[in-house]
């Protein structure tokens, strides 16, 4: 693909190495750091799952279980080995026996290293195996149902109920969706634990659990036969629990999964250190499970102004891309974020995002990248915040994205109702079809007001990236440079989730 | 879960199955504001609409507001009561099978005469059913064996219909309709139905009405035999016209 | 403007070459006939207004009683100046003595041709020297309240009732209408006359009368004063009285009307002398008024493939063109007409569009281009027609149209609400201003789908003029060549109303 | 003719005054095809509309039908029966004048405490309300002189505000709730209003709620002071507290 706007590559080619430079500087912490999260999503991949009688997860009751009786510093796969040595049954079992009080930690003695590794690798390696078939699955089914061609239609469910989500969702499938998301409950993102089960009580979306996540797999992989076409379920590795969710989609065949290293910490006021230490892992068992993530850029221009601060965007996606790397993603998974946020009232605006969204397509080629819709500034009059998405999709088409988070009529009303979604299909295959082709047949004037503005957010962006090399990621988080939001680093939820590996530290998932 | 309701009782539909929600837009002339908002409101209230919420309220010039209202309906619709429709199961047969079924089992062909009548200058509609090429794929009337299809176009008077189809003996007279303001096409239907009897020949003809605001509820109240409405293919009026004629000669 | 399409220039040269042997074909029989409704018109520019009792309107009872006595082939002119010298009253006097059959016309001598002259000619003088203060008044308001630069939005009134739609043609020009067409009647066009007075019962429409006029001009105007900005108003000069309301118009200071020189003669079956005489008068009164005509291209492809049949869009544009051209419009007040009829399913139906857009943009550089919304593929779900009319917005601001008739959601259901056009008008509004410049931007790919578009549908117009100069218009339109529609020459309404002129016939207003 | 009724009695109107035209649209679940349209009818015949049209019906998987409808509403409104709303006609005074008056009216410094409450994590719109910046050019209430304004900012559990209010000295509580699916909304502010009763302060503070489904109707429901929905300047905010005071200490 020529570039359409002339980007300067050397100036990209500065970009990421600048961000190599902050997320390098990052890894010392990230390497010598555990949290409770990674160490849950631990004993969920070797097999750990069901709840307690008052509906305590087992991975939390063997987790807090652990770090009250002797800390996290060893790794929980170690006090894993323990107990399982300790009881002689499964592991399961032992934590059953904790929260029945029927035994107690202080009481199980430590094994030596070659030991717990000599129990732990075969359960660590069949959950591996579970999710190598579940990736395998994924490719034969992608072989015998193609995706659609980009971009792929994604749009998201929310009703709080689990079983109206997957009706709400084959609706959507019928009518061309290729993405599912089933937004989370509001309250979700900032549980230290995963629900479990089906749910059919959630606020402005649906809680993630690993049954859900099945029933609806289940739904999507009969409506991929009917229609012949690979649907994709996506759900979101976020908040206190990244790691855990990764495992759990690892499991159930997810395909992408909402995972950002900055995202918790801006939106949701998660400490800055749990957060990268969690994103860490969650995306190395997402590159394990072959899924695409979908970084979380869009929501700073929703705080944020989009005109001014696009190039925090882009800044964004070069250390989201650095970081996805170091976790082991490749570029074919990495769903870098990107928004059509400009204020409609704003003229020439649709020429902005035209640069801004063909620029972040070559920059990133080999990316799914993740188009994501006008939020902010639509109305609740849904006539013409419908026109908004159609410049969007019209935008998305012009530009060749590659994911394409379809805009909701009444986005500024309620989450998406099932003829709303209808309603936002149709518009966004009519607007596909009608223009296929267009990417190809235009180009932009040399010089023009479309590639000076490509030029001047990259150079932005260009301009930023150097300074947080300077004053280090954690730094730029606590002076508002993303979304206009500050986060003093010793702030914010799980901070105490936060815990310093000892030597010995054992955790089989970071050496396969 | 997202079932309906097994006693057949339906009833809109937005995220909770129950949960009657609908969306409504109009404008509301002489109040702007708050007010009109609480108008709204109030007019959706009387609707039988719970929670009604006002999304957007928008002063559009000549002292009038456009709003925009969605809210939880309080009404359903038992369908176990809804008789005589399609349900979808009646598969109407293909040109091929209703022409040699016209020549079995009537045995002869049916002269049928169209227009668009009075100051409607809409052809395409009943182009669609009548000419050779059809719609969508269907064939029209022109091109079936047994049926001598008269097609006078658009603009003809009532009159010019009842002349045509008493010199040419039709069985069936067939009219379009597409304009439809201050109730047009009501006034149009009810002459041709008074001119056919004033010549007491509207019981020797099928008459059918089409277009795409008619219903057959509407048809049936103006004295038509049938109605057609949007998207109407010609062998289903082909269907219908068959039907019909057996079962005048009790055939059926 | 530098071609965008790398048309041939040569071809379009040819294509021009050919409207004028065609239309020139014609400018024999239309120089030496006259109707009906020219001579209505006639007596209109003398001053002649008003009904009988029973609602006749004087012109008609003028021209009918002349006719039935002794012709009209000497011209209304000169029988009004024989009746004026007779009764020594003013015209309109006479005719209600007419009317009220106290004055037989075979009781009237006749006069010489230069006493004829002498008489009649203060009254033309008279009539045209109104006509163009009208036209002054628009200059100086123009000046004073200049346009909104292009395209300007058109939109359409219909209630039926001329007080209703004064009240939304003010709503609509509050929310940024910059024309206002008052749709006519359903039942009009077929009229021989032109009803009279205020009128508040139309059905699809409003009747066209002088009175309703002047009530909607008044509203128009105290709105160009409130908005600061000029504001075109629109009717139909069109069906068999084409002259006579291009007089009213002329007196009313309508700035556009729609004129066509074949859409009677198509699609109301209206007798195609009759309507190549009606078209070539009435366009010598828009000439001297300097108003707009809109010609009705769009209607082809309601009845015709938009995809196949695109090229007689183009072909009737030059022959229109050529028409207006021997009426004496320069191309400043030529509104040729093209629509986005393309069935939105169409892959790549949009690249058409564009393609045969920006051709008539490039053919007719100086005209004030009108498109057409899309009409004959939208369906009921307003929703959906909302945003194929918001493509077309897109379509139209992309390359540059003059004047944009705005599409309507509910365009497939009932003629617009007030409501409707609200919504129009914000979706057109803000499609000009978040693209504004995107034509000056960007470029089409030498030789690719759209260029190579736009070089087939100039290639079939050149080959179907070339044919229509062979076997001339009048045939064509018998073998329907244009709108798939079929007109026998001898049929069709209003042949009675064709007259041959005498060699003594005269006509004050086509000496000016 | 296009003008309001005198008698204050508005009703919707498309193309002729009083016609009543409502556009609605709906999901039926469970049913498709003509008897969806047919159900389609009958409901917006409850909610009193005339002559329903269903101007569309697609099957949009799930056994779901989304219907798009035109038709008359026989309901109209009484405007003279609405009272209590603003007519447009009550001009706020700017940032200025209103910290002025509190100076001279009030003589004191007004400390408020906002926050978006529980899980609710949306800041923009307290945000709006509170920071220096504002909204739409209108200044927020930190940049008042004599508001003392404390913005804890989104996720702040309603304990958490209570116990700030009452170690601030608050005399304003001022939250934020913009998730609403499921009425988390109502469920978040009752237990506010309980746990400020619960602490024997309720009586001692203005509480406040906004957010763009909040209305005035609703605020005062749920035991609050006011509502303020989409669309809010801080200066309305601002304009209300300070009445609100003067009210309470008998001086307005
Ligand atoms: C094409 C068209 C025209 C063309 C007509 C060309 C022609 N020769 O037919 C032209 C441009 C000339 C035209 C003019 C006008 N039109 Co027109 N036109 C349309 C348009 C865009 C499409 C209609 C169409 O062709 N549909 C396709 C056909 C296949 O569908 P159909 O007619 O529904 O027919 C199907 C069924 O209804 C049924 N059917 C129809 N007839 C019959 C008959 C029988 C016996 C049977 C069994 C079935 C049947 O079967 C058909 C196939 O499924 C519609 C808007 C729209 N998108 O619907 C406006 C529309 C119909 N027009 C309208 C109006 C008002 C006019 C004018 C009066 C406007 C004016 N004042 O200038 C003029 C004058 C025409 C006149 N006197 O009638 C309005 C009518 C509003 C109303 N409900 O009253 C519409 C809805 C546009 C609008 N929103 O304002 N129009
Ligand atoms: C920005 C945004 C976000 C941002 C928030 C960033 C931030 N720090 O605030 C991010 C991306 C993080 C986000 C996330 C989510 N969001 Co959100 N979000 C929006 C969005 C696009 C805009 C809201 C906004 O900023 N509006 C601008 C402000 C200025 O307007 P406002 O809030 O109405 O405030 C005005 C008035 O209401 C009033 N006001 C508001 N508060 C107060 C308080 C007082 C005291 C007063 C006097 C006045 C007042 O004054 C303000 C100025 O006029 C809306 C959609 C939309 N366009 O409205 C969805 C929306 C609010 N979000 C929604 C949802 C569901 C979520 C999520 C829960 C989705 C999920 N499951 O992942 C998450 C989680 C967030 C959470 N836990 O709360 C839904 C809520 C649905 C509902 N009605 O229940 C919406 C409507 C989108 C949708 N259609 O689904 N979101
Ligand atoms: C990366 C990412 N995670 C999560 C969320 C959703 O928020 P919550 O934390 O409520 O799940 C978003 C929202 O857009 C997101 O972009
Ligand atoms: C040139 C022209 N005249 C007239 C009309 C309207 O039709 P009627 O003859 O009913 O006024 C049109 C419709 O689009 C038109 O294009």
């Amino acid at each position: 693909m020529e570039s359409k706007l002339g980007l300067d590559k050397t100036v990209i080619d500065e970009c990421r190495g600048f961000a190599e430079k902050i997320t390098g500087d990052l890894m010392g912490f990230i390497q010598s750091h555990t949290t409770d999260s990674v160490e849950r999503a631990v004993t969920r991949l070797m097999g750990l799952d069901g709840t307690d009688r008052i509906g305590t997860p087992y991975p939390n009751v063997l987790v807090d279980a652990v770090k009250r009786s002797r800390g996290l510093g060893q790794g929980i796969a170690a006090a894993s080995a323990d107990l399982i040595a300790y009881t002689g049954g499964a592991l399961a079992d032992a934590v059953k026996a904790i929260a029945d009080k029927k035994l107690k930690l202080s009481d199980v003695p430590a094994l030596d290293w070659d030991k717990r590794v000599e129990i732990v690798r075969p359960l660590a390696e069949a959950g591996l195996a579970e999710i190598k078939s579940r990736a395998d699955e994924r490719n034969s089914l992608r072989a015998a149902y193609p995706m659609s061609g980009p971009p792929l239609f994604y749009v998201i469910v929310a009703t709080g109920n689990i079983y109206e989500d997957a009706a709400q969702a084959v609706s959507a499938v019928a009518n061309g969706a290729d993405c599912i998301a089933v937004i989370r409950s509001t309250a979700q993102s900032l549980l230290d634990y995963v629900p479990y089960g089906a749910t059919t009580e959630g606020f402005g979306g649906t809680y993630a659990t690993q049954e859900n996540f099945k029933i609806m797999r289940r739904a999507l992989d009969e409506a991929i036969q009917r229609e012949g076409r690979y649907v994709n379920l996506v759900n979101y590795a976020s908040g206190l629990c990244m790691p855990e969710i990764a495992a759990a989609a690892a499991f159930e065949r997810l395909d992408m999964l909402l995972n950002d290293s900055m995202y918790g910490i801006i939106f949701r006021n998660i400490n800055t250190y749990r957060t990268f230490v969690d994103q860490y892992f969650s995306r190395m068992i997402n590159a394990k499970a072959d899924i695409i993530i979908n970084t979380g850029e869009d929501n700073y221009l929703t705080t944020a102004d989009a005109v001014e601060k696009a190039h925090t965007v882009i800044a964004s996606d070069f250390i989201n891309e650095s970081f996805a790397q170091r976790s082991g993603l490749p570029p074919r998974l990495m769903g870098l974020g990107h928004a059509f946020e400009i204020d409609p009232s704003i003229e020439g605006g649709f020429l902005m995002e035209l640069a801004q969204a063909q620029m972040i397509r070559e920059i990133f080629p080999e990316a799914p990248i993740k188009y994501m819709p006008p939020t902010k500034h639509v109305t609740g009059n849904v006539f013409q915040t419908h026109l908004v998405d159609m410049m969007f999709n019209v935008c998305s088409v012009m530009t060749d994205q590659s994911i394409h988070l379809l805009g909701m009529l009444t986005e500024a009303i309620h989450t998406p109702f099932v003829g709303d979604r209808y309603l936002s299909l149709s518009g966004a295959r009519y607007a596909k079809n009608t223009m296929r082709g267009i990417g190809d047949e235009i180009s932009f004037k040399p010089d023009g007001f479309i590639q000076r503005r490509a030029r001047e957010v990259l150079g932005k962006a260009h301009e930023m990236l150097a300074e947080i090399v300077d004053i280090s990621l954690v730094e730029s988080l606590a002076r508002g440079m993303f979304a206009d939001i500050h986060r003093d680093p010793k702030g914010g939820k799980g901070i105490d989730g936060v815990v310093k590996k000892d030597d010995d530290y054992y955790n089989p998932f970071l050496e396969a | 879960m997202a079932q309906q309701d097994k006693k057949g009782i339906v009833k809109p539909y937005g995220d909770a199955m129950g949960d009657g929600a609908v969306q409504l837009s109009f404008t509301l002339p002489g109040v702007s504001g708050e007010i009109a908002e609480e108008a709204a409101r109030r007019l959706a209230g009387k609707m039988g609409i719970d929670d009604p919420y006002v999304s957007s309220c928008d002063d559009i010039g000549s002292e009038m507001t456009f709003i925009v209202l969605y809210g939880k309906v309080r009404h359903s619709v038992d369908i176990g009561q809804i008789k005589g429709f399609d349900r979808g199961d009646e598969k109407i047969p293909n040109m091929k099978v209703i022409d040699h079924m016209i020549e079995e089992k009537l045995g002869r062909v049916i002269t049928a005469v169209g227009a668009c009548i009075e100051s409607d200058a809409h052809t395409v509609g009943i182009d669609a059913i009548m000419n050779m090429k059809g719609y969508s794929g269907d064939y029209g009337l022109e091109r079936y064996k047994n049926i001598r299809a008269i097609n006078m176009g658009a603009q003809v008077s009532a009159e010019e219909v009842v002349r045509e189809a008493i010199r040419e003996k039709a069985e069936v007279i067939l009219v379009s309709q597409v304009v439809t303001q201050k109730e047009v096409h009501v006034r149009n239907l009810t002459r041709l139905v008074d001119l056919l009897e004033a010549e007491h020949v509207r019981d020797g003809v099928i008459l059918v009405v089409g277009g795409p605001r008619i219903t057959r509820e509407l048809a049936k109240e103006l004295g038509f035999d049938a109605g057609f409405g949007r998207g109407t293919l010609p062998s289903h009026v082909a269907w219908f016209i068959l039907n019909r004629l057996l079962e005048k000669e009790g055939r059926a």
